[in-house]
């Protein structure tokens, strides 16, 4: 496994380092808690929104900060969500007297570790409440599970909140925003090859020449099943029957539609998925209102895919529509 | 109580010396059906407990604990920061509230670390969890402190039937935690923060002297 | 090899597809001449500019059209220069009285097709021009080779012309600033892997478990020398090193940098690099004014980078800051 | 003039269906040191002319043979659409001049191709391209006219000199086109462009009757 690093150790510490350059008028990062913040930070009449979570998912969640977005990250080293001391020095910078509200993606860990701070900043006199997501729909929700995981379909959840906070809402208005939008929003992934964390050095895990983990996490968690590569459109339908069994999208309903790239996958495969998408949601009398084809939930050097869907009402498409600014950007 | 504290710092001191040594094996085998990060998550986190360890006081063993526990927490990221953090400090809360640090303390203190870390990760035992060693570890070194064994006895007894029970879960299916996605696929192999504890273990049983 | 499509002949097509469902309201696509163009065509008054070379290289160049960008871009089949027919029928699609500018990467294939298309257009009375993009210093140019090859600096061309041709300036104009920029633009990219292209679904070569293709063209052809894998900061080292020797920047001056991947990077990787590039640039006395870090230019699911450095003027600075808005985005 | 027309088609036709039957050898040898889309181009650019040898009449063989180019030319893609277009166009320029269609016209017609390619591809003899097939093969079809061998015989004759003469290019350093960039590392391995050029001559040997 070849990767472009200097220390596996100092791998979220050099790309935090090259994100904060790259955005020296508008970010800050902050070494001792793994922090990439809004250099002007939120004004103090506005909700300031956290998000922690491991690394190796970029842009998630470091270059989703920025005006109508996130106001900081501080994820944990890869695949580990961040410890306490990282999350409370985030609250701590980042408080505002609107309050502070957490986006936590549904992993034991993350919301072990934001429970935790939670319970501590609140004694410090903040107002902190916090945002689970649960889109991914390879894992069943039952009370024998941990719950479906949280994967890209955060982005959304991000963006509606961020547009939310920006226009100055309530913190219980953001709360509840960030909630409908993860009940409108449900994914799934497949994954070409497996991961290989920087300090491991090699793949997680083996697939064959003709293999796929359909289901799979974004920290290389295993999915539903293995099974045989097909076409692009039989992938599409695969994951797209999946989402839909599992969401309340009816014929004449619009949704955004994101294509999401796992890492290592050439945004040319990302189109001829998003085509194949497209039209098979019209086939269904679905309308795709908004479109994302590209990498915003990663797991490391993956090659895969996951497709979400988001039910629009004119409310999430108003906050989606919200203009913002991040480090991912084109020009 | 110098002896106490002493002897705590040392069985500490072994624990992040086992988690420093073991970094790459641990993330091995978090990597079989977890995400890898177990050895780097703990390494960090008790790296610096084995800095502090060099560095401070002498003080009681619960605030030492306390200490440890807050590092612990704080520093160390994954499900492990939590976890291993609940525990030490429900450890170091039985341990102030004791006037002196005796067998049924220590079984307390265990009972306790168990208990916090069933609270905080919303676990049982056969969750194919750290616990699936811990638990009936203890309950051996109540059984040996009972029939009067000496420490050492005691803790040879202990440290082995962690390192049994760590490799049984290999037979359990997961139901917490990252490993628990894999369901079925997830038998065949054994939990690595129950590897984890008993591997501690084995290293204090070898350096009790 | 795995990846996500149809038939391997259909690549192309299901690709620019996909394009043109994703931007119904901005782009057309013409399957006749694989053409994606603006839906709305330039306007009379102002030159069109048109980009062809083979496809694989996305977002080059089908999703670079758009405002402030191309107008058009008729790409052949991967790693093909397209067929005359594409070329004519993109021109003649969008011909404006203000004449046609090509962008054409300086490849044999490619220069042939639009030397030929231009002496035929030319014949119907269009005033068509090109600019040849040569910013890849893997190659050295002399009058024994067929010159250096035009990689990721492309987009700091095209974004140059789109700009002055958008704010309607004439053709000579929007030429001069073609030729201004591609002077100014200097490149070098390394492979970890190589690309497999879909109609041969294995690799063009092979590297060892830590070999790297230093100076690697975009359709895998061989660059200075294989060499191993160092850290991130010694490849930039490297690759800085070979660009700037080629380029005439000195301390003191200001430029823009791009830090491209080749299809299978991850973002995360190339903010690692881009952090030492800009961290060696400050030392070298040379300031990053505007930077540019994701897959630009790309060598379909090639593992690697490539640097691109632009030494900026008040011009090129300001044209390179105009909006411009293309399929590529976040939002 | 119906003859030599006839005999145009099937010729143009044995080698369009060489392009076709090798699509995958031929992108195959281009994947080399080059790029792997000869084979893809070059068929896709014959299968049309193919289909057009089809559908249309008998005319005269340098109005054929311009239709021919200026399908190869508007279908190919890369560096092969316009030098194979050219190649054509020449030969259908010298062929519409020309009274009648006899063994110096062939020769003529030949010619004006390579000079084609030279001036479209400004490279020469020895870079390493198709040229190191053509050229020769062209120069022995040549002396084997002189010596008035049968038309079977001199075809033959070319056929074999055009084979050894691509396998010849392995030794060569590619000077021009996308094989350059590899430099001294394009030594070892023929030219894809002069295979192919061989493989047609094979084929159209093998096929005369
Ligand atoms: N809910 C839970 N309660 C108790 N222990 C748990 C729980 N989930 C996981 N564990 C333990 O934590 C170990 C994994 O730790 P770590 O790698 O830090 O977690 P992750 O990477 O999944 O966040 C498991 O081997 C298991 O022993
Ligand atoms: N400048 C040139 N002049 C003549 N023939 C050339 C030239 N460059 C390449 N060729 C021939 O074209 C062949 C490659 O064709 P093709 O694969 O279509 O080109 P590319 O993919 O590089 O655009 C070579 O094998 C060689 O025979
Ligand atoms: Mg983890
Ligand atoms: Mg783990
Ligand atoms: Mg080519
Ligand atoms: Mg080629």
């Amino acid at each position: 496994m070849k990767r472009f690093m200097n220390e596996p150790a100092d791998f979220v510490r050099d790309m935090l380092e090259g994100v904060a350059l790259a955005n020296p008028d508008t970010l800050e990062y902050v070494p001792e808690f793994n922090l990439i913040r809004r250099k002007a930070g939120p004004s103090d009449g506005r909700v300031s929104l956290i998000q922690g979570s491991g690394s190796g998912h970029e842009p998630a969640h470091a270059m989703l900060v920025g005006p109508g977005m996130l106001d900081g990250a501080c994820p944990g080293d890869v695949f580990a969500a961040p410890p306490l001391e990282y999350v409370l020095g985030a609250t701590r910078s980042l408080r505002t007297p609107a309050g502070v509200v957490y986006i936590v993606n549904n992993y034991t860990g993350d919301r072990m570790v934001f429970e935790m701070a939670s319970e501590v900043v609140r004694a410090e006199g903040i107002d902190v409440r916090t945002v689970l997501v649960d889109d991914d729909v390879a894992v069943k929700d039952s009370t024998y599970t941990v719950g479906r995981r949280g994967i890209a379909g955060n982005f959304f959840v991000i963006k509606a909140m961020g547009a939310a906070a920006a226009a100055g809402a309530p913190i219980d208005e953001v709360v509840r925003i960030g909630e409908a939008v993860n009940a409108a929003t449900r994914s799934m992934g497949m994954a070409l090859t497996s991961c290989s964390p920087p300090a491991k050095g090699a793949p997680l895990f083996a697939l064959g020449e003709s293999e796929v983990e359909l289901g799979v996490g974004i920290h290389g968690e295993p999915g539903r099943q293995r099974t045989t590569l097909s076409s692009a459109d039989q992938t599409v339908e695969v994951l797209l029957g999946a989402i839909l069994a599992e969401h309340d999208v009816n014929r004449g309903d619009e949704v955004a539609v994101m294509v999401n790239g796992l890492g290592a996958t050439p945004i040319n495969e990302l189109y001829i998925l998003y085509g194949s998408a497209h039209k098979q949601l019209r086939e269904r009398g679905i309308q795709v209102r908004r479109n994302y084809v590209g990498d915003y939930c990663t797991s490391l050097d993956m090659a895969g895919v996951s497709i979400t869907v988001v039910k629009l009402t004119d409310e999430i498409e108003r906050l989606l529509s919200e203009p913002a600014q991040i480090p991912i950007r084109v020009f | 109580m110098a002896d106490t504290t002493d002897l705590t710092r040392s069985i500490v001191r072994v624990m992040a010396q086992t988690a420093i040594d073991n970094e790459e094996y641990f993330g091995e085998l978090d990597s079989i059906v977890g995400d890898g990060d177990l050895g780097f998550s703990l390494a960090r986190g008790f790296e610096v407990v084995a800095q502090e360890l060099n560095t401070t006081e002498d003080e009681d063993p619960g605030a030492f604990l306390r200490r440890v526990a807050i590092l612990i927490t704080s520093r160390t990221g994954g499900t492990s920061g939590p976890i291993w953090g609940t525990a030490f400090l429900r450890a170091a809360t039985v341990a102030s509230a004791a006037a002196r640090i005796d067998r049924p303390t220590v079984i307390a203190m265990l009972r306790a670390a168990i208990e916090g870390i069933k609270a905080r990760g919303k676990a049982d035992l056969g969750d194919k969890t750290l616990l699936d060693a811990l638990q009936p570890g203890v309950d051996e070194l109540e059984r040996q402190f009972t029939r009067d064994a000496s420490d050492v006895e005691a803790i040879r007894a202990t440290a082995r039937v962690m390192a049994q029970q760590a490799e049984a879960t290999a037979t359990l299916q997961a139901r917490r935690g990252r490993a628990s996605y894999a369901g079925p696929r997830s038998i065949g192999s054994p939990d690595p923060g129950a590897i984890v504890v008993a591997y501690m273990m084995r290293a204090v049983s070898e350096s009790w002297k």
